[in-house]
């Protein structure tokens, strides 16, 4: 895809926004190759955070008093700057969960559960995340309904032929990554999402890869759900997204009950609240959104908008390709590893195993020479076993790391190989 | 790096692991179980041959790391023939040994363990432990009639 | 109860810790007395947090790597704390949710969802939070049984008589607060539970209000399940717990499916993780639960044990009710206003109204001279009906209020009063 | 303070509270919408009257605090016997005055609000102008046939 690697001298975020970055690692300097599991934070948004907590914080939604006011304030502004990210047509399409994990979950419940009947299908891929494949076995086991996955090619691509000759009349619900966490690979989410509505399904993007790497547009795409994780797109932990369309969130009973939720309640009669509160039951993570919103500022810059936010991504996913591009470069020449994923188009994950090394032992090797990288199924275990491996190393790329970063990993990768010559 | 490798992939660890001994199915098994962790997929099952209180025949099977298949492997080596009753014991000493917080206690039986003081690399690395752990945790469910183990 | 008011001068917890109670809000020094709502955060945790986010920041669970296992000890360190800050018997027990209101769901969907049958009781009683009433109306519809709430007497105690009228075979579960956080009610938290216990009931106890300000012991209470906000408790937003006996966990479905929660996933059949990690699926909020631990910390010293904990909280217990004896003793000199929740047993809340001022008038008028209280129905419309009243204004009390709060407290009152004379 | 609460409960406000015009239930009424604040409970009904394009009555009842009250009241004054095209256009002014981010365009048509102006104390307080404007919601609510509103 690249044709001339251009000079990359520093990261396109410096390493030093993110102290974590500059921590020694088993005496070693930190070379963090695990940012799809979990990106680090950058300072100026923890200490915006910590700003807001030490001079703004109460409860919102709920008092009359300023602080809650300007907490409330705070809170809703991110609403606002997330509808920009996604380009949703609506701020009342944005509700703030725990997670990914939690945003697939209230959809799997509140939308798919009553849905579903018997002999309905659920149509995933061979590429999902545990969290986008038990929700819905939750779902189909309460319902009867049927979870089913479209197959990919071995180099990690989605077989558009198996996915297409998959879907039918029975498909109520299609759910798919736009981007494998495992592998890399990029789905065509246009395309699928139009080949699922043609048979009316309804379908669920599962952006916890793509939120940070890429520009989204949930109307071009036509995405009836979309979801992320903030802790994968260098925010904080406990704050997920959830998309969805103004109607489909309407119809939805809500997921959970409790405060902020309601109308009005009594014992006899509870009625419920319009959106985006009917979805955000109990007292919200409220630092953890208003850290959301640093992070997005630190991301775009400031008095960023959509367009500048589309460029700051673009740029950010083309960076990343090239520092894969580098890295896979260098890993070809060591003899018996193979990477994993060689779709057209691949975000900056390396998924690869060494013939003489297990990944587990890789992976502790690695990390005693300060390089990070995840060793594992990658809650991926259908994919694994398709792939026909118990587990790869993963060495997943942000934009704080650079190509030192890469040679790192493949000199690390050398002396493992060395110890089990 | 602070800690050598080497004191993690001893030669011993690597040579197990290349040529393992009672690597293999066991026909007639009296005792059979699996045991899983979960977090890196490593999966080994362990049949044995009990006969009047004595283990006539063990053997292991399993894909995982290094360090669990060595762990595996000595494992069958020291307790093939042996007494159940000193199984057992051995099996209380090499926990000791692999997760006792106190350096010097878990140190104390080294002498007794053979090749299997090897494994000793993996206190450093708490992570690791289960791995080393698991085929044990595995011959104890065997051995006490349950069908699969875990070390988390 | 307070024979004689101990002179107090400073606060047990120092103003100065709390950096939010420093903010002069609209021109005036903060006497912030909406801790029931959220309580405001000490800096030596927000720092602590910080310290993890910027130098111990990794996923947790899945990684081999140095910066994951660093994470999930310190995660799992917090667990032990909540063990012990709860005195429960397992580990295992304690399970980390985003906050209260998910803690119940969790309940009101995995345990008592499957349970009820058509005909089947929960029992509530008139104090509860709508985060006690909704989720247990909404498993409740689901399955055909019926919400049942216990009367209170007019003093805000709940009617044991009622209470033990209302439990009957049918009744499976019971759920109610520890301490109201409209009115300040300590409930009968054992006796109710072996009053429950004899009807073969479950019994699920809201400690939203009690974690922050009582010892706990759900051993000793008996309780089932037990369930905490911990931004109540002068942590973190985002974070709850769920105490369980081991066995009803361990009997229970999961709640969420996703990352974490399995132990074998294939689109064939998947199976379940131990506990805790079966009820913690996806990223957990990490960050959270860290701070959660350096609060407790702050709470109680360093290398506090069981022990000193007791006598911490016990000491702030009683210290709130110094100041609330106070406070209450200033505000009854003030014609037309009524005090509501005259309880044997109070926790540190004054709910009031004035006769010629609108709660939601006095929350304006008070916030307008540095008082931040609520003023509102605080979720509780049930109770507001029962006491006829459509909301109050409601001070509440924490560690780090003082006597002089509640003088600010009584002459804002007053200058609101003579706006409407 | 930094700003003087009798900006916000002025006199006209107090009195409106105290003695509250057109409030009571009406017969006859054409159109009824009540409209709620979740947030602290305030309800307002609103009851109608109209009769060839004209509200010949207008009747408010309810429960809230100072601010609602008073809007209400004031609501009531200001509409009696207007034609109901004048009424909507009265409420498009209110609403510029109460929600307008630019104060100076906000302020434009106060000389033309008569009492109605003393509301422009919750231009300060976002979180109290919707107990300002329920009166308002509700009233359009009514007039549009629907019968609720609320003002979040
Ligand atoms: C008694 C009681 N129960 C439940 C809750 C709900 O807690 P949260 O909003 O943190 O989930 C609260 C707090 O508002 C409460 O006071
Ligand atoms: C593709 C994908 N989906 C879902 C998830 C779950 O995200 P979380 O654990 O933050 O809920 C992850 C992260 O592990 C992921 O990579």
């Amino acid at each position: 895809m690249i044709q001339e690697l251009p000079k990359i001298s520093t990261s396109l975020f410096p390493k030093s926004d993110f102290p974590n970055l500059l921590t020694a690692v088993n005496g070693q300097a930190l070379a963090y190759l695990d940012s799809a599991a979990s990106a680090q934070k950058p300072h100026a948004a923890t200490e915006a955070t910590t700003a807001f907590v030490e001079h703004q914080y109460a409860n919102v939604h709920r008092g009359v008093h300023t602080l809650s006011q300007l907490a409330t304030d705070a809170y809703e502004l991110v609403r606002d700057q997330v509808k920009v990210v996604l380009n949703a047509a609506d701020r009342n399409e944005i509700i703030f969960t725990k997670g990914c994990t939690e945003s697939i979950n209230l959809v799997a419940q509140s939308f798919a559960r009553p849905l579903l009947q018997p002999g309905d299908e659920i149509l995933l891929t061979e590429l999902e995340h545990h969290s986008n494949i038990v929700p819905w076995q939750l779902a189909a086991e309460a319902s009867g309904a049927k979870v089913i996955a479209a197959r990919i090619h071995d180099n990690g691509e989605l077989d558009l032929e198996d996915f297409k000759a998959k879907l039918n009349s029975r498909t109520k619900i299609v759910a798919f990554t736009h981007i494998s966490n495992a592998l890399g690979t990029i789905l065509p989410a246009k395309e699928m999402t139009e080949m699922a509505h043609a048979f009316g399904a309804t379908v669920l993007i599962d952006g916890a890869q793509s939120g940070p790497h890429a520009a989204i547009d949930v109307q071009e795409i036509g995405a009836d759900f979309y979801v992320l994780s903030i802790h994968k797109m260098y925010g904080p932990t406990g704050v997920g997204v959830l998309y969805g369309k103004l109607n489909l969130l309407e119809a939805m009973p809500p997921y959970q009950g409790g405060g902020s939720m309601i109308r009005s309640v009594s014992f006899e009669e509870t009625t419920f609240a319009e959106l985006p509160a009917k979805f955000e039951a109990g007292t919200p993570n409220i630092a953890g959104v208003v850290g959301l919103g640093a992070t997005l500022d630190y991301i775009a810059g400031p008095n960023w908008n959509r367009d500048s936010w589309v460029r700051r991504v673009t740029e950010i996913g083309n960076y990343e390709a090239v520092v894969r591009e580098y890295g896979v470069s260098q890993l070809a020449e060591i003899e018996g590893l193979s990477v994993y994923g060689d779709a057209e188009e691949m975000a900056g994950i390396i998924s690869f195993t060494l013939k003489t090394v297990h990944p587990h032992d890789l992976g502790t090797i690695l990390d005693q020479h300060g390089v990070a990288v995840r060793a594992g199924h990658h809650c991926c275990q259908p994919l694994m076993k398709r792939l026909g491996v118990p587990a790869t190393a993963r060495a997943s790329i942000a934009a704080y790391n650079d190509l030192e970063d890469m040679d790192r990993l493949a000199s690390a990768v050398i002396a493992a190989k060395e110890i089990f010559a | 790096m602070s800690w050598d490798l080497r004191d993690l992939y001893q030669e011993t660890i690597l040579d197990h692991q290349k040529h393992p001994r009672g690597k293999g199915a066991l026909e007639n098994a009296t005792h059979t179980a699996t045991g899983y962790n979960p977090l890196c997929g490593d999966k080994v099952t362990i049949q044995l041959a009990v006969n009047d209180g004595k283990i006539d025949e063990i053997r292991f099977d399993g894909e995982g790391c290094a360090i669990c298949m060595s762990s595996a492997s000595m494992m069958t080596v020291s307790l093939q023939g042996q007494p159940v009753s000193d199984a057992e014991e051995l099996f209380q000493r090499i926990q000791k040994f692999l997760t006792a917080n106190d350096e010097s206690a878990a140190m104390e039986d080294i002498d007794t363990l053979g090749d299997l003081a090897a494994l000793g690399g993996v206190r450093r690395l708490p992570v690791r432990i289960k791995c080393a752990n698991l085929p044990w945790h595995t011959f104890k469910s065997a051995i006490q009639g349950e069908q699969s183990a875990k070390t988390e």
